[in-house]
């Protein structure tokens, strides 16, 4: 059987028809004990499973996921990875994140197709310039690179765009991180998957949730469709359902959650080599390499839990599109989608351990939880396997509602994140 | 484009309308007495069920604050109801 | 394929010839043709090459469906069907992903290593070094068509909404006979169809309908409905179902039109969409030549085309046997191969029955296939029907759960869908509509031909992707049998065509690797739109000054006239400072002249809310951080309003008109917030019959008149008032006249001059102006650009919100604790003000920066720092920066941890990896003590 | 420094301002004395000899006239009040020169409706305010069906006009 893969093994398994290729991972059937129990298979959840294998040799670990895995958000998102924060806190989360992305398809021995083609953030007025500069001293302070383009490095890297001044959208510059750009959301899932389930980790897909076991006001584990499993200690993974499955725990979260919609062109030849995102029209995109324009923009305004795509915000992301790139306007939507994010009154995660004691939380990344998906998992992990938080996740403890700390970066930056 | 009941103008599209927040997350008054814990509830916790809501909304053509009944999964509209005069005295306003 | 025209063909006009050209070669057509039916008239068998592996592909269908004629049209769109588009004389179309031709395509050679590139091999290679040194030559391959950057059409698309009682999609027998059903029943009808002209299947096969043949019966209804009233569109296509039976159509524009995008509203939906023709599974399926045996039919019939003259027909159902005989008749020698073994075999035709294909064979196109017999038929066209596939993609959009039915092997509409009603093929329903038709409808009697497993040869699952069975088969073996899994692993289904042939062909062999039932393994999520949609259709009318709205001034003629540079302000278009020359002088030279003399600025845009009432006052001061129902009437007090979590929202003047009435004062970018959250407290919590909010301010211009002459200025225009500083001081409102109009004259001061704030209804602005301008000029009266202002306001310290606040100041970040230590009654954001956050010393605080090193104004933006452990850290930023005319020297303000308590330390500031000094001082920096107001 | 006065356009002379399409025409009414009213409205109306006031596309007739744009607001048209609190219960803020008027007239005017307003014209509702091209406006028909007005807000006007001047079916082709 060939379980490494490489160049080497693809031209051995094309000599002999694929017939070598192992199973990604395997489909045990659930324990009835785990010393960790993880509720949801996307990559947060993934990740936190072979980082508590491979970095604190936990082993006896089950993730259960209800439907089948990275079906959630990380299938659902626009690939792009960033660390182009604001505040310190939220710099150190997703820059270990960006970080831990440099490596992780050696490290997994998958290609993530991580690509980083770098982010501009357009600035439209000298206003914008000035907080835009602001941005990009606090991301040099707080150790990420960044840059502050002009209108001429701006269109150096977009060239189709429109960065006429009679444009309703004047480009004046923009924060540049070079370090960002996109990676295989899929393949994201499936690697760390298939690098957990080598390690021992049992993946548990089509096995839902139907009731957490409570005995002595502390968690022990959940029923499931498929039967009881126990654990000590049990962390709930599940963006897009957080809330639903807190009140099965019996408490309220600071969540709301909406749809967060996405599109793709058809595929055409490389157009756009970067991510580019407009505060003005509220439109981001990126072209994969398969060719298609990723476009996305702002969440729904209703509250929803319906998977489903809507036609007043893609007007609008759409539009916003054509304004930036008027060649655009020769293209075809091809496929329209929604995601549902957990959405907190600062736009950042939770991260820490719940109301109710040994169910731990990774939940409230909004629309950034794709990039923060090697931090979210090294740091749960941490948690789960010390019971302390390491530094990075400590501001992200749902403590900080109560406290009256919130990190909230729009408020800081005047961009939205 | 869902369709929201307005009491006072009927059916209109969801883009007229601006999202308040869950029914009944009554502000907590008295503010030497309210707790940390309790303050953050009402101004942080949301019930965000999946399924069944019971939820604050404004019609910004015409400035009506209502209550709606609504599902967030099928996005089936029950029922919307307005608030009391006098003030969100039934119970379900803030 | 040596395809010919034959007599006939109801949709082309042999009268009128036409030529284009494809890959620089030139064809003949006529008017009617589409460039598919074009090509294959004129003998083009390779029309495209594939995605992955670029062998050559020919023709699969007619319509929608079609997987491999993907062209660039000239000045047009990029991957459009050659379906779907009217051939057009002097039109100039390429094949995508071909390079120089689809017919010499150099990168055909790909083929042969095939075997090294299954599904997927990219995430099992090319991560040493790294993927970015193969991702640039993976880019350039991938992709379709090619986007012309030069080109920026189509301009605009109209978009319109529309509310009916029925829309019903598809103008095929099924979705006429519904339309004019409900037409009769006195309904609002909608009907719409992707093709120019309504019929569907009538158009192409044979049929009588209430004794009329079946193209006729269909234009006899589609009159019928018109002249009802119903609208009907054609060339339209119902790409999505949103919403509470929102439907999404995109209308083809005609004759170089842009599309028009519908939303229609309706009571209930019929979706009459059709069903969809599978390919039959063997090896080599996808060579040119192989073609829908339904399409074929298209061709024939519409078009007057026959796809060959030695065929053979392929089909595991009774629907392929029209086209076999019609080919006959039209002269071809055609052989149909049954998969069924009882299939009956009607007369004049050879039928093989219980034989299968097992391979086609040809070099560019088909010229034979080998049958599960071991014999071999020669060929030039190979039409196959491998059962079809209902379109049940707008059921599903709408919610909608499919069921499995064996009998006639497709996935059909399983429990209803409120208000969605799906009739016809879309249901499983091959028969014409009960009771309109003659003779019994055509029998399906289709016999399962699946993709198997571990076949010899390459079969085609998705044409347009390159999945093939083996595909399939691996990933099946690595463990990815969801059918999502199955879907991201292998591509099937996500290329242009959404999987509209490939799905269940793919869902029945995962079925079969896995030991499941079709139904089983489950099908993907369908999302819109059902077809591609232009992009420019959803951007409709908004583009350019369209796209988001300015607000416009009722002076911005004024200001034109006076040489005004216009900026966009928070939403409003305004004067940044007037006159030409450097924009620095001019702004230095306005702020100067302020100070020395008098200055006129339009403040308009300034928010003026009233609040009326009896409960005006409890009511502000629940909404304001301070307190307000003190206010004597015709005074005006300075305020906060914050958030429930305790943070500045907004910030501005109070003005008391009289015991009943407020006008709120808030931010011009934050009228619309302040509003709303006006209205919402007020219903929430107050007697809304004792308290109302009416935004006025559009209704009012404000002019400000300010500088130590404005007193004077004022006096010379005589606006009916004591203008006395005892009758008028700093902070008191009074009504005067002008032109008969009540004019309000408020003494408020942004500029640390005496200042007067005049509003007078919007419509009289303009004679107010040019008397103010007209008795100016005695006083040297300058105007006054937003620009300049803000450099006046910086020099006092008055803040400007969101530019010197951010998103978690606090009153106390700006020494404003008073209201909180005394206010008795709640107010929004009370409690936040206590917590642990709210009390912490090292909050950042406003103060003013000044530069100590003398190389000039300080960037806005550079944070202050300090070094922890030879680690920067932010100690907060400036916020707003200028070089001071009053003071000869840069000023700035910033948000500094622990800032009031550092008056007169020195920082580092960082901006762009430069380091600058400065002093913590004051924030204001210009006569502190406020004897200018009073001037 | 950049400036914008080229990309927006200036206004249009209103007084003289016209476009015709095929089937509608549109113009700007001024001088329309308007006042926002909110509280007893029943007394209001009756307190100034008005019958009901009318709600989405109305039908309003004379010089005189009250459209209604909340539970508890409506905008009196042609009737001279004073501004503040009325101890009838009643609050009023004058809005002439706020809401630019315009007029559309002909066969038309559904269609036009169809491209601004997501409203069904067959069932339109008691409440005049609606989003008209994205901004809020109010919206009925005055002396016959085939004269529709329209008010918004007056620094949108231009915004307004430009939607209008795009629209095939107000462009004289």
């Amino acid at each position: 059987m060939t379980r490494h893969y490489s160049a080497l093994s693809l031209l051995k398994e094309g000599l002999r028809s694929q017939q070598g290729w192992q199973q990604a991972w395997r489909s045990p059937e659930p324990k009835p004990r785990y010393d960790i129990l993880i509720i949801g298979g996307g990559g947060h959840g993934l990740a936190t499973a072979y980082y508590l294998a491979k970095a604190h040799n936990i082993r006896n670990i089950a993730v259960i996921e209800k439907g089948w895995l990275g079906g959630g958000n990380t299938g659902r998102n626009t690939t792009v990875v960033r660390s182009n924060y604001f505040f310190p806190e939220s710099t150190a989360l997703y820059d270990l994140a960006l970080r831990l992305y440099e490596t992780l398809g050696r490290d997994l021995n998958y290609n993530i197709m991580l690509s980083q083609r770098g982010i501009v953030t357009l600035a439209h007025s000298e206003a914008e310039m000035e907080m835009a500069a602001r941005t990009v001293n606090a991301m040099q302070i707080n150790g990420t690179d960044a840059e502050l383009f002009g209108v001429d490095e701006v269109r150096r890297v977009l060239p189709l765009l429109n960065v006429s001044p009679e444009a309703r959208y004047p480009v004046f510059g923009g924060v540049w991180q070079g370090r960002a750009g996109t990676a295989r959301h899929d393949a994201v899932a499936w690697g760390y998957a298939r690098a957990a389930d080598r390690l021992g980790v049992d993946i548990i897909q089509s096995c839902e949730v139907e009731e957490f076991l409570i005995e002595g006001g502390r968690c022990r584990g959940v029923k499931t469709s498929r039967g009881e499993i126990r654990a000590e200690r049990t962390a709930m993974v599940v963006a897009g359902h957080s809330s639903h499955l807190a009140a099965k725990a019996g408490f309220r979260l600071p969540i709301t959650s909406y749809a967060l919609q996405a599109c793709v062109s058809e595929p055409i030849k490389p157009v756009l080599d970067t991510v580019v995102l407009s505060p003005g029209t509220g439109t981001y995109a990126s072209q994969s390499d398969k060719g298609e324009l990723v476009i996305g923009g702002a969440l729904d305004r209703v509250p929803s839990y319906g998977q489903r795509g809507n036609l007043p915000m893609l007007e609008g992301v759409v539009s916003g599109l054509l304004e930036m790139f008027p060649s655009f306007r020769q293209l075809r939507l091809m496929r329209q989608w929604a995601g549902i994010v957990d959405v907190t009154p600062d736009s950042s995660p939770i991260l820490g351990e719940s109301p109710l004691p040994g169910l731990f939380l990774n939940c409230g990344w909004g629309t950034g939880g794709f990039k923060a998906i090697p931090a979210g998992g090294t740091l749960l992990a941490h948690l789960l396997a010390t019971g302390k938080h390491h530094d990075i996740s400590r501001p992200f403890d749902p403590d900080r509602f109560a406290r009256g700390r919130l990190i909230d970066e729009a408020a800081g930056s005047g961009i939205a994140h | 484009m869902q369709l929201f009941p307005c009491p006072f103008c009927g059916p209109r599209s969801e883009t007229e309308f601006h999202f308040g927040g869950d029914a009944g997350n009554r502000r907590p008054e008295g503010f030497r007495a309210v707790t940390d814990g309790e303050w953050a509830a009402y101004l942080h916790d949301r019930n965000n069920p999946r399924g069944a809501a019971n939820e604050i909304w404004m019609h910004m053509t015409c400035g009506e604050v209502f209550r709606m009944e609504r599902d967030t999964v099928h996005h089936g509209v029950a029922q919307a109801f307005a608030l009391l005069e006098g003030g969100g005295d039934d119970g379900l306003a803030h | 394929m040596t395809a010919w025209r034959t007599e006939g063909g109801t949709a082309i006009d042999r009268t009128r010839p036409l030529r284009f050209t494809f890959d620089g070669r030139s064809v003949a057509g006529f008017a009617g043709d589409t460039v598919a039916s074009a090509l294959l008239a004129g003998g083009v068998s390779i029309v495209g090459r594939s995605f992955k592996y670029h062998r050559p592909r020919g023709l699969w269908g007619a319509g929608v469906e079609e997987p491999n004629a993907l062209l660039d049209i000239a000045g047009g769109m990029p991957n459009t069907r050659a379906t779907q588009v009217l051939a057009a004389d002097g039109l100039a179309v390429r094949s995508v992903n071909a390079e120089p031709s689809a017919e010499k395509d150099r990168h055909a050679f790909l083929d042969a290593f095939s075997r090294f590139i299954p599904a997927a091999f990219y995430y099992k290679t090319f991560m040493f070094p790294d993927w970015h040194l193969f991702e640039p030559r993976i880019r350039q391959m991938a992709g379709l068509g090619t986007l012309d950057g030069a080109v920026r059409a189509p301009a605009f698309a109209e978009q319109v909404n529309h509310h009916c009682d029925v829309l019903v999609v598809g103008a095929g027998p099924a979705g006429l006979a519904a339309a004019r059903d409900a037409l009769r029943a006195g309904r609002r009808v909608v009907l719409c169809d992707d093709g120019r002209q309504a019929g569907g299947s009538l158009l192409f096969r044979a049929a009588t309908i209430e004794g009329k043949p079946g193209a006729a019966w269909a234009a006899d209804v589609v009159s019928e409905l018109e002249q009802a009233g119903a609208l009907v569109l054609a060339g339209t296509t119902a790409f999505g179902i949103y919403d509470h039976h929102l439907a999404g159509l995109n209308q083809k524009g005609e004759g170089g039109a842009p599309d028009r995008l519908w939303r229609v509203r309706a009571k209930s939906i019929v979706l009459a969409t059709g069903a969809i023709e599978r390919p039959l599974p063997f090896g080599n399926n996808d060579l040119p030549g192989i073609m829908s045996a339904e399409a074929a039919l298209v061709y024939l019939r519409r078009f007057g085309v026959a796809a060959g003259r030695r065929v053979v027909v392929a089909t595991n159902n009774g629907l392929a046997y029209e086209t076999a005989q019609a080919l006959s008749a039209a002269g071809a020698d055609v052989t149909v191969v049954d998969y069924r073994a009882d299939a009956p075999s009607p007369e004049g035709l050879r039928v093989l029955t219980g034989r299968t294909i097992v391979k086609a064979s040809g070099r560019g196109a088909v010229s034979a296939v080998r049958l599960s017999d071991g014999s071999v038929l020669e060929a030039d066209a190979v039409l196959a029907s491998g059962g079809f596939t209902p379109t049940v993609h707008l059921y599903c959009q709408a919610q909608g759960k499919l069921d499995w039915r064996d009998d006639i092997l497709a996935f059909v509409p399983g429990r209803p869908v409120e208000g969605v009603e799906v009739v016809g093929a879309a249901a499983g329903d091959f028969s014409l509509p009960a009771g309109l038709a003659e003779g019994a409808g055509q029998d399906l009697g289709i016999v399962a031909a699946w993709p198997k497993s571990r076949a010899k040869e390459r079969v085609w699952i998705d044409l347009q992707n390159d999945v093939t069975a083996k595909d399939v088969e691996l990933a099946v073996r690595e463990n990815f049998v969801s059918v999502e899994h199955l879907k991201r692993y292998t591509t099937l289904g996500m290329a242009t065509d959404q999987g509209k042939t490939s799905n269940v062909n793919g869902l029945a062999l995962v079925a079969e690797l896995t030991g499941r039932r079709i139904p089983e393994v489950g099908t993907t999520t369908y999302r819109p739109p059902f077809t591609p949609v232009p992009l420019a259709s959803f951007a409709g009318a908004r583009s350019g000054t369209r796209m988001s709205p300015l607000r416009r001034l009722p002076l911005e003629r004024e200001h034109r006239a006076d040489g005004a540079t216009f900026r966009e302000y928070g939403g409003w278009l305004r004067p940044a400072f007037y006159g030409s020359g450097a924009p620095e002088d001019r702004i230095q030279a306005e702020a100067t002249a302020t100070r020395a003399g008098v200055a006129l600025f339009d403040g308009s845009p300034l928010g003026k809310i009233e609040v009326v009432g009896p409960d005006a006052g409890s009511f502000l001061d629940f909404i304001y951080y301070n307190t307000m129902s003190t206010l004597a009437p015709g005074r005006c007090r300075y305020g906060f309003i914050l958030s429930e979590a305790g943070n500045i929202y907004d910030d501005g003047v109070l003005v008391r008109l009289d015991e009943n009435r407020f006008v709120v004062s808030c931010s011009s970018s934050h009228v619309a917030g302040v509003h709303a959250l006006l209205e919402e407290w007020r219903q929430d919590r107050f007697d809304r019959r004792r308290v109302f909010i009416h935004n006025a301010t559009a209704e009012m211009a404000t002019l400000t008149v300010t500088g130590p002459q404005s007193r004077a200025l004022l006096e010379a225009i005589g606006l009916g008032l004591d203008l006395d500083d005892a009758a008028l001081p700093h902070m008191a409102v009074a009504m005067g006249r002008f032109e008969g109009q009540a004019a309000r004259i408020a003494r408020v001061s942004f500029t640390g001059e005496r200042s007067y704030e005049l509003s007078v209804p919007a419509d009289h602005a303009a004679s107010l102006w040019s008397r103010l301008r007209r008795e100016g000029q005695a006083f040297g009266a300058t105007l006054l650009g937003l620009e300049a202002l803000m450099v006046l306001r910086a020099e006092k310290g008055y803040i400007v919100i969101g530019k010197d606040t951010d998103g978690t100041s606090r009153p106390m970040d700006f020494g404003l604790t008073a209201p909180l230590e005394r206010k008795k009654v709640e107010f929004i954001g009370r409690r936040s003000l206590v917590t642990e956050d709210a009390a912490r010393p090292d909050r950042r605080q406003f103060v003013g920066l000044e530069a100590i090193d003398g190389a000039g104004v300080l960037p806005t933006g550079a944070h202050g720092i300090e070094h922890l452990a030879g680690t920067p850290r932010s100690l907060g930023y400036v916020t707003s920066s200028y070089f001071s005319p009053a003071l000869q020297r840069p000023i700035a303000l910033g948000l500094i941890e622990r800032g009031l308590d550092r008056m007169g330390d020195i920082i580092e500031l960082q901006h762009l990896r430069e380091v600058r000094r400065a002093r913590i001082v004051a924030a204001c920096a210009f006569d502190a003590e406020g004897g200018r107001l009073h001037a | 420094m950049l400036d914008n006065s080229g990309k927006w356009q200036p206004e249009p002379d209103w007084a003289s301002a016209r476009l015709a399409g095929r089937t509608i025409a549109l113009r700007a009414v001024t001088g329309l004395p308007q006042r926002l009213v909110s509280g007893d409205l029943d007394r209001f109306l009756a307190g100034h000899g008005l019958g009901k006031d009318v709600g989405a596309l109305g039908l309003a007739t004379g010089a005189r006239y009250a459209v209604r744009l909340a539970r508890d607001r409506l905008l009196a048209v042609g009737i001279p009040v004073d501004d503040g609190w009325h101890e009838a219960g009643y609050a009023v803020t004058g809005v002439g020169s706020a809401l630019r008027v315009f007029e559309a007239r002909g066969d038309g005017i559904r269609d036009l409706l169809a491209r601004a307003t997501t409203i069904d014209v067959d069932n339109p509702g008691p409440c005049a305010a609606l989003s008209f091209c994205g901004v809020t406006a109010v919206v009925y028909f005055h002396e016959d069906t085939q004269t529709l007005r329209i008010h918004a807000d007056r620094g949108l006007a231009v915004y307004l006009w430009e939607w209008f001047e795009c629209q095939p079916l107000l462009s004289a082709r």
